[in-house]
């Protein structure tokens, strides 16, 4: 039901977004609205109702089995199950804020990771923070159920800095969206 | 012979600028009318110089430096030689024409650094002397380090594809001929733009589908095959590699499924196999939590065309590491199916590439200083495939693509 | 709450673009009207914000990252922690506002990085923001790292220096209250901007005098000492201390010589004393193949204003190793002329610079991976100057200038 | 009597450099001539014909006693003694070449250093090859004779990049220009 369902998100987004024809005339729309919004809402998602995935140990990423909650400036701290780069919480930021006089990318990957206290999953958006430096400090490299280029926003190569004035990648944060 | 005294002299009956050039350091040019030095030196003056490259080869790689050191190394295999450095910023992509008369570049730049207008462009670089010949203007590219197939040329070398994602995905066309961009074409859910000659391009679909991307009329016609893999659950590796004398691309996913496709107006794909039950070893699974070998890296997979092997990086691990180094690299003889090699190797590589030569060498590299993410060059190893002995290492070369002269 | 059906069934009446940022990533700007989630969700989602910065404080160091990552890093010096990072790029220059409401950086880019246009400007920015609140074009600056005197601030922070050598050396002027280039000045023969209260400027200069440049006038008037230090034979180390309360320059010299000099329209120099004879140690010779105690790095002394001592890097070696990193930090009283401590230090650190707080504390970097030369970001230490005990370790953080807010 | 003699250069070019007065507008001929000119001819200079220096082993610097004249890839050759930077001879140029695609700046600083094979002392001039991203391969820093702003042409921390197009570092390379 859920449409962040770890594993149905990415195929059923993408196929909507394949199945659309020319879109060249909404990207400035786009990017305006994207550059205009003053703070950074999230979708509004709910919990899994549907059949819910299975969370046994047995069924948990090496990561997950291994991830804690107590310090957000450690590579394996849960929500870091697919991000890739510098950590914002070394560098002056927090778990969602970014480092002072970068800017968040107002769109960015997201991840589906566990959290070990509940148990649960839970949709992270990896917001870049952009227009300065890599900061270069606390790099990790999660991949749990990380994607390639065809499937962008499960891809945590890319430079997810769009809408924003300079594209420069800084930092990166792990904004909790929802259940996933 | 000019003796200081002489000098000074000299000096006082040029043009102030001269003479203060003269006088305050060896801004020699100024002097370039005067006789050139005789007499008691024991030595000749030296004049500066700029050296020139031989035309590309096939026993040259090309290494990225990663995220922190632009450029591009030139290593010649056969010597171990380094030859010079492309101008590769970081995030920018790399195109050799295949007549080997160009290097072109792909990249991006704000006018101020980190601010004023961004700018896209293609640098054009002559192969002997590394100058800068121009730049083409495009509307934009994607932003992401240690990818084949954002900027790639047709077989002729006269058209260039920039793949764009801004974020909407498409492609930027430019001819290289007349150096002028010529137009973009949408590609809803694909990436990956490969060479499909007489057609235009081939991309992976975030469908599971194959696009073909035909070029040749005025409107631009994309069709795809059937689904024939789980863009999410079980991902075929950015990096495939293509075949142009077979018009065949090779293709690997996570699990370690391998699969080949035919290109043309309408691609066909093989039935996969996988390359652990390829070398007697269980198949991959996406479950978790069950050790296994797995295919792995930024760049894990290395085609030596003439013979049909393919050469991929593998670890011991579970489902979901498929960013991680390998300790081995697997030969797999894609014709009979079977691993006929796995050559231990050093230092976790997570991108390999081989040369095209009769006698290839396989080219690795591993993460630099600050291990994974700190994007500080890492050492390369050339490697013999029949043997696994390490001809040369070459320290902090690389941690970006690896690159070859087909 | 919204289920995915329900937000589908609304994806379809939203404009299509909207509906696309939506489907396609998690682009949620798009989506600010719509009503924050609630319902059965135990959590609630965040929203994204940008840090801020308290205003500079006097325990706070802020340390270059060198020649290869661009950037200066901020430290609490109290707390060990890592605040923020300002913008240097390479070969930038860092000034902090005396009234702590902006960071300045003088920096110099071309268009197209490698190509295009030059540009010369100073960056501002908001010190709690660290916003970019614009940038003043400049003619020209000198293009060398790890020197505290090519761009500095009037002591009312009205006004910035600039030095330029364009091979013709000048200073530019730069109004930073309306955010204007002023002037270029000329200043043959001389170099190391020191502010001088009252009159403009000092410097030192290559016949072994210190200027005085007097900018309060229509038309700039410099004046020279006579002669106290041999440019070539025995240099002052570029980064002289400023004592502005005594309106003193503090110098140290290749040998060890250490220089006091009291600004004014006319300055005046104090006979030199040997650092080395403080310590009760052979003074330093020009003689190579002399082994001894010498002063050394590129930022080798730094001044306790208001204890009026003087901390200095030194090392064992021979004459012109002045370029040497650190095995002792030998803590100088200006006034008795007695070393009063001797501290070892580890990493051979060639930066060294110290808080003006009332209980002082040292900051020293050592060259970082690859040595000297790689200009890779090498490890910080915090010391108390007391004991010499190392308070906190920096990984990777510097290499280029250490700076402090006076 | 040589204009280049080591231990007068310095002092006696600079006291000329610090003499002069407006020199503004020489500035754009001078930027002129070093761009157009394609060749980079040295400096005629003549042998010492004065009183000559101490060479004897205990008057050399511990770069030139230890210095060698067969690698000119390594920190420790001859001509080494006061270079900064990466060697251009590690790079695909030469001990008095630039790599492919460097432009060597017409302007240098410059050292005096003793060949250990005659024990005479030569003028280097340490020509930076500009205009491509640092190398930074063979980072050698050589200090004989080195000196500070003040005396320009003798620093060699200063990027030695004018009347090229670009001012990017790339290497230096140690280019003979006579008998010191």
């Amino acid at each position: 039901m859920t449409i962040f369902n770890a594993d149905s998100f990415g195929e059923s987004m993408l196929r909507r977004f394949a199945g659309g024809t020319s879109r060249r005339g909404m990207l400035a729309r786009i990017g305006a609205a994207l550059v205009a919004a003053p703070v950074f809402p999230v979708l509004p998602v709910s919990r899994a109702e549907a059949a819910k995935p299975d969370r046994s140990p047995e069924a948990k990423t090496v990561f997950a089995r291994n991830a804690q909650t107590s310090d957000d400036t450690k590579c394996n701290y849960w929500r870091y199950c697919a991000i890739d780069g510098s950590l914002c919480t070394c560098s002056g930021g927090g778990i969602h804020s970014c480092p002072p006089g970068a800017e968040p990318s107002p769109v960015s990957w997201v991840g589906t990771c566990v959290n070990p206290d509940d148990g649960k999953a839970y949709l992270i958006a990896y917001r870049d923070c952009c227009g300065k430096a890599f900061v270069n400090k606390c790099n990790c490299d999660g991949s749990d159920r990380e994607t390639q280029l065809y499937t962008q926003q499960l891809n945590n190569d890319i430079i997810w800095c769009f809408g924003v004035k300079n594209k420069e990648y800084h930092c990166s944060t792990a904004v909790l969206v929802g259940a996933a | 012979m000019k003796s200081a005294v002489h000098f000074r002299n000299l000096g006082t009956r040029l043009p102030a600028a001269i003479r203060l050039a003269c006088t305050t350091m060896l801004g020699a040019t100024a002097l370039a009318a005067m006789p050139a030095m005789a007499g008691t030196a024991s030595v000749e003056p030296e004049e500066s110089s700029v050296a020139t490259l031989a035309p590309p080869k096939p026993n040259w790689v090309y290494l990225q430096r990663g995220f922190v050191l632009p450029g591009t190394a030139i290593y010649d295999t056969a010597d171990g030689k380094y030859l010079a450095q492309i101008e590769t910023p970081i995030l920018g992509d790399l195109a050799i024409d295949p007549a080997g008369k160009y290097y072109y570049v792909a990249e991006t730049a704000w006018t101020r650094r980190l601010h004023g207008t961004r700018q896209d462009y293609i640098s054009v670089y002559d192969a002997t002397t590394l100058k800068l010949e121009g730049d083409i203007d495009i509307p934009g590219r994607i932003l992401v380090g240690s990818r084949e197939h954002n900027f790639i040329l047709s077989d002729d070398g006269k058209t260039g594809y920039i793949y764009d994602f801004s974020p909407i995905s498409s492609i930027n066309v430019v001819d290289l001929v007349k150096r002028k961009f010529v137009r973009n074409v949408e590609l809803p859910g694909c990436a990956d733009l490969i060479p499909n000659p007489g057609v235009g391009l081939a991309a992976l679909c975030s469908d599971g589908s194959l696009a073909s991307i035909n070029l040749t009329g005025g409107k631009t016609d994309i069709t795809r095959t059937d689904p024939f893999f789980s863009a999410t659950g079980d991902p075929i590796f950015d990096n495939v590699e293509f075949d142009q004398a077979k018009d065949e691309v090779v293709m690997v996913s996570y699990t370690g499924l391998v699969y080949t496709a035919k290109l043309g107006a309408k691609p066909t794909v093989s039935t996969p196999f996988s390359i652990q039950e390829a070398a007697g070893v269980r198949k991959g699974d996406t479950k978790p939590n069950d050790v296994n070998w797995y295919p792995g890296g930024a760049q894990p997979i290395a085609l030596h065309t003439a013979s049909g092997h393919l050469f991929v990086l593998m670890h011991t691990g579970e489902y979901w590491t498929h960013k991680r180094g390998a300790s081995e690299i697997w030969d797999l003889d894609l014709a009979s199916h079977k691993v006929v090699k796995r050559l231990p190797v050093e230092g976790e590589p997570n991108v390999i590439n081989i040369t095209q030569e009769a006698k290839p060498k396989l080219i690795v590299v591993g993460e630099g200083e600050g291990g994974s993410g700190a994007g500080l060059a890492g050492d390369a190893e050339v490697l013999d495939p029949a043997t696994g002995e390490v001809k040369y290492t070459f320290k902090g070369a690389g941690s970006g693509l690896i690159q070859v002269f087909h």
